[in-house]
């Protein structure tokens, strides 16, 4: 048991605070959120110089080679500075195709991931749809020696150069089966990209696929059985939002408890108020509790145990907290958290975001439930 | 013990809603961040207009000032529905016949009362409240904006800050500091200003879940204000404020927009279809949650009724409109939440959205329904006011 | 829209209330609460004389003909002081009886309800069996001019010399179809009754039922058809139950306000600390809004509207909001909250067994949900 | 960042749990506050000179004094081992061992220590902890209990409230003034006292939730406490109250039996038949409020055995024994209210029932819970030492 950072995960964890200090400080932040791309080509580029890009990419592929621990910290760093970008979207497409691509697609793709070139996001979710494998319809039909795709996507993270498109590819009846993932170029002919009005500083898209071809080698994975593939990849994107909201709800608290000892009303500090205080307790407790089950799940994937309740555990406890926590921040700052001036409103609008695109806590209440469903041993 | 409304309210309420169906523009339902907009304002003044001519925005006014001596129970029902049918504050729930003209009626002499009165009631002019600065909030008697006595008027100078429709106002409350400080509620005058009146100017201030500011700094340099537009005494400006702040503001537009937001959320559900011919409101898990915040709408709502109906008869209100706006403005908090979290992220997509569900107002809703509980008196205020004036906890 | 006590109410408010001041002290409250009977002969006498006994019974059988709404103003001046015994269930037997009993029923049960010589309690829930009609097992098959009873009735409220079982008299296949009531001597042959040991000063039993015979004449309503007329009296126990826990909720708040008032830590009144402060303003939302929906629901039930959601709104509210409030009083308390130098812990210990004995919130959630699948008209 | 236990502790936790399945008689299992009746006390003294044997009380303790150096991981981890399967406190996690131990070493002398810690490691005495007063509370400087020095002994007067299981005591740690208050904390001295000594008496102290009272109030009534008995110096009373109150309380009994309770419900819920062939944890309100109580115990466990990693690495504990006291106390309520309204009414029947589920500990469970929150620092100072030693904010 030990619930410190290696060596390793502390010199990563310093390397890129220091490079967002330099690279995306508030101020830009602040300037950046109306932009429709608005993460900086630098700071993309100082990240892919300190090899932060291809970080759980084997060094064959010129990555670093590390795992999922090791990405989590990362993503907890750039939560902290609501970095927006491809970057989370791009690490969980290059871990499937590093688990699951054939060694043509992880010689064409992982290199270009690792050094920054290439884009990727997962194409899951459908408008109205449930969370999950559950809600994909889109149509894949074999034709001329590959696939024709048919639907739409939404909420996809943007930008992104390639998709991983969950497509439906036979139909057995059940919700989550007949699945197969396909990598698409986001600008192939047939794929109509648009950008969807969202609150925040994060950037997401709708894709519509019109009779748009992908050849059979396009395919990551296995036909017609990409469902665990899918789960999988729902597990790396969820595990490493969490870690992103940790670091966002950790600096909700941090400048929360700056504001309320500076402000003064009633002739003391603020946050010498018990109510104040005790919301702060409470943002605290919020916080620790959601790094202890983040930092314990993205161990448990890290060594192989993605199916552990513990996982779920994380993201339901998570997807309230990290809202809760900014909400909580907006009481404790009153009138001047609601204007633009501070950032404090785009950390609360991640975490709604965060809150939704996590499935609910109810989505992870009946996995962790289901966990109970398999005959139990108890010592 | 009676939880029926009288069939002339009844009645009344039929009209109000027809009303709002057929003759209020469609924009103007749930507009209520942009209902300061240039494309909105000409919209919200004549129904604003509509309304004064109707008499509903000053039925509870009594005969003598035009009004027709309704019950609060009656103008919260007005209130309710309007709201329920996302008719914006600023036409539904104005300041004018609800804070000024009452306040009016109290402290103003007859000249200010001649001259004022009937330009609320016909809705011909828009007034603003400027209290809070920058270094104040919750602690509002903590201001510096001073106001010097020099002859025949008084010389305001200092910033307001979160001033609701300052750009659009006519005219401004305003509370300053009339001498020195010695005690804190001490040498406060409370005045009334034209809004055109020279040194004043506007910052507009960007609110995280508006897309057109509503609010502005307003800056007073050296403001020149007649001494008959002082309301009340010299150093009465406390109590005229205390006693605007203690007009039932029972919350109730947070009743009536969260009743209507469920019962959106609950239609939407319905229909939205999910695997095996189920719609999403046949999972339990959302009928509890839904279920669940329609009970904290209702306790709301007999919160907010209770505050108007002891008024009505007489009876004193101590801890209760605190009690009212605690209560309705963290329900209709937890409707947003809830609207949120049953709708799922198609609710993050904003009213520019094509597909976009209940026109897109779910998430800016929850943005903007975390304001509710820190504006007009932050819940951490309300639940001392309510330990102390309606418990007589110490100090 | 009137939210205050008509004066005939007011006027039953303070007699109960009077009344129960000198023949319900805490003391003996607090002495009683160890006994088989902890309600004394003479406080029930007294409740008689006053006429409070058959308070909807119409005067014709010898009551006073109130409605439903003065039912319930009694039941919150009891709860107050966590007056134990029979009056709630009698109450709500004596409305049955009244509505569906027949001419002979009325003649012989209405006027000893009265007066005091009579108690009556439902037989309803079953062990393990769910809340309300759904879980009635108890059969009674037709023999010899009557029925023969067999089955177990759990937490029927005690003393009661009858009960109104629920029995099963046809096998539908629907969950809460098929039932009968029968008025049956508690002291007949073949029922036996034992008392349950259940915290607080409330007291219940289990009656078992073996080859007990009644005569068809015992039957309270319609044979087979018998659903309704439980739903009903589901509805009057309920809200009635509400009435006691508002009441009682109240008093562990006026508790502690006192409490808080003269208790000093760190040198002042730690009814000063904000902490408390809050608390407190918690405990009286909570407690005025269950009265709130209780009387309105009592109105509501008063009015010929026993299905209005509200009715279940109150039921679901109140559940929950009693036992929150008496929470919070012990925590305001403290220590001393849990010894019984303080009665605090039996009004805690009532709002636990009221939360469970109404069926807890979820179910009423689901009676409101239920009255969304019904056609909607919106103005 | 490693979150398995090493194989010598999984080992370690497996011979306790074997222990408690085959050597722990029934009777003690779930008996919390029936532990100190006259029934099972002697099962209970004979539990505690077992681990002693087996040398898991002081596991933890330097090799110096007999433990075996063990890291406080492993200490929890066979705390929370016993906790889950319901063994009680004063067998799994009592304060000789735990508390008394660890003060006598670091603030005793020679003597202090030769005499008490080796009876504590075998756990033949038994400590009772008397520091409240009837009008202290959370407010434990607040005492009037004095202890004035006669020669070659202190002469000790006063009541102690709420001491638990005083009436088994052998020795108490008795916190009183040596001197006149000055500042709160100043003038208090901290004392071994031997419960056998003329003039204490005690009375007993019914509990709201307990069949055979466990606490006691302690009268001392000029009693000689010689000067060797007192630790620390005449004015560090204090000082070592404080320090024993730090020692990582870290409320892991509270999550043992949490997570055990927890597993008993979804057990009953499985095995319990509903209409229609479906059973209670069918229900997906049942399963939502279920698994959402096991994300608190998780919660809970992870803040316990942070604290415990963080003393082992030496590292500074601020405020994480708080959080981690508050969230397991409020977590333990929360998962004996959710067996409660998973379980309805039959959840009401005490343990004398004939047909009782979970043993009849639910209800009982549930009252007691709530004085978790209260006991040894109320969730409220708890908030207020993590708000101010946690995230620095000023008194």
């Amino acid at each position: 048991m030990d619930f410190g950072l290696t060596e390793q995960q502390e010199a990563l964890r310093s390397t890129v605070s220091e490079l967002l200090a330099r690279e995306w400080p508030e101020s830009l932040l602040m300037a950046a959120q109306y932009d429709e791309n608005p993460l900086p080509q630098s700071a993309w580029h100082s990240l892919s110089a300190k090899g932060l890009l291809g970080l759980t990419v084997p060094q064959l592929y010129g990555g670093a080679g590390l795992g999922f621990a090791e990405l989590a910290v990362v993503l907890e760093e750039m939560g902290r500075s609501l970095l927006p970008g491809p970057f989370l979207a791009t690490s969980v497409c290059a871990l499937a195709v590093l688990g699951s691509g054939t060694a043509e697609q992880r010689k064409e793709l992982l290199p270009r991931i690792a050094s920054g070139e290439l884009t990727m996001a997962l194409a899951l979710r459908e408008p109205g749809g449930s969370h999950g494998a559950e809600g994909v319809e889109l149509q894949a039909e074999p034709s001329a020696g590959g696939y024709v795709l048919n639907g739409v996507k939404t909420l996809v993270p943007s930008p992104a150069d390639r998709l991983i498109v969950v497509a439906k590819t036979i139909d057995t009846g059940g919700p989550s089966d007949g699945l197969s993932l396909f990598v698409v170029d986001a600008g192939s002919p047939g794929v109509a990209v648009t950008r969807l009005p969202v609150m925040g500083i994060d950037r997401f898209c709708e894709v519509e696929f019109r009779d748009t071809w992908t050849p059979a080698q396009s395919l990551l994975g296995l036909a017609n059985y990409g469902g665990p593939l899918v789960n999988r990849m729902m597990v790396w994107e969820g595990i490493g939002r969490c870690a992103e909201l940790v670091g966002g709800a950790q600096a909700a608290l941090d400048m929360t408890v700056e504001y309320v000892k500076e402000r003064h009303a009633f002739g003391r500090p603020v946050g010498s108020f018990q109510a104040i205080q005790h919301h702060c307790a409470n943002m605290l407790a919020d916080v620790e509790s959601a790094r202890h089950l983040t930092q314990q799940a993205a161990w448990l994937v890290s060594n192989g145990h993605s199916d552990a309740p513990q996982v779920s555990m994380a993201q339901a406890w998570t997807a309230e907290a990290a809202r809760k926590v900014t909400a909580t921040a907006h009481q404790c700052h009153g009138a001047i958290g609601f204007t633009t001036e501070l950032s404090l409103h785009l950390y609360h609008k991640r975490a709604i975001a965060g809150e939704m695109l996590l499935g609910g806590a109810a989505y992870h209440h009946e996995r962790i439930a289901a966990s109970w469903d398999e005959p139990r041993i108890r010592v | 013990m009676d939880f029926r409304f009288s069939p002339e309210q009844v009645a009344l309420r039929s009209e109000v809603e027809r009303f709002i169906r057929d003759c209020m523009p469609e924009e103007l339902r749930w507009c209520e961040r942009d209902a300061f907009s240039d494309a909105l304002w000409p919209l919200v003044t004549e129904a604003r207009r509509e309304l004064a001519r109707l008499g509903w925005t000053t039925i509870h006014w009594p005969s003598e000032h035009g009004g027709r001596g309704a019950s609060r129970v009656t103008h919260t029902l007005i209130v309710e529905a309007m709201s329920y049918r996302g008719v914006p504050q600023v036409v539904a729930f104005d300041d004018g016949p609800n804070i000024i003209g009452p306040v009016l009626m109290r402290f103003g002499s007859e000249q200010q009362k001649r001259i004022h009165l009937p330009a609320i009631a016909r809705a011909d002019v828009f007034w603003c409240q400027a209290y809070t600065e920058p270094e104040a909030g919750s602690d509002m008697a903590a201001m510096s904006t001073t106001a010097t006595l020099n002859g025949d008027h008084y010389v305001l100078s200092g910033r307001k800050k979160f001033v609701g429709g300052a750009a659009r106002a006519d005219w401004a409350h305003v509370l300053a500091r009339t001498g020195p400080e010695e005690h804190r509620h001490h040498n406060l005058g409370y005045f009334l200003v034209d809004m055109r009146s020279p040194g004043i100017s506007l910052k507009p201030i960007e609110e995280s879940h508006g897309r057109y500011g509503m609010l502005n700094e307003v800056v007073f340099d050296d403001v020149r204000v007649p001494t008959e537009n002082l309301l009340g005494g010299h150093d009465e400006g406390w109590q005229v404020a205390m006693s605007a702040l203690d007009l039932e503001r029972s919350g109730i537009e947070n009743v009536g927009r969260a009743q209507g937001l469920l019962e959106d959320v609950i239609e939407y559900a319905q229909a939205s279809g999910r695997s095996g011919g189920r719609s999403l409101l046949d999972d339990p898990a959302v009928r509890q949650r839904l279920a669940d915040a329609s009970v904290k709408v209702e306790t709301s709502r007999l919160a907010a009724y209770k505050v108007a109906w002891l008024s009505d008869q007489g009876l004193p209100i101590t801890h209760q409109s605190s009690m009212s706006k605690l209560m309705t403005s963290e329900t209709w908090q937890h409707v947003a939440a809830v609207a949120l979290r049953t709708l799922g992220p198609d609710a993050l997509l904003l009213p520019d959205a094509d597909r976009l569900p209940l026109r897109g107002r779910i998430a800016l809703g929850d943005v903007s329904s975390l304001s509710e509980t820190i504006y007009e008196g932050a819940s951490e205020i309300q639940r001392n006011i309510i330990a102390q004036r309606g418990l007589g906890l110490p100090r």
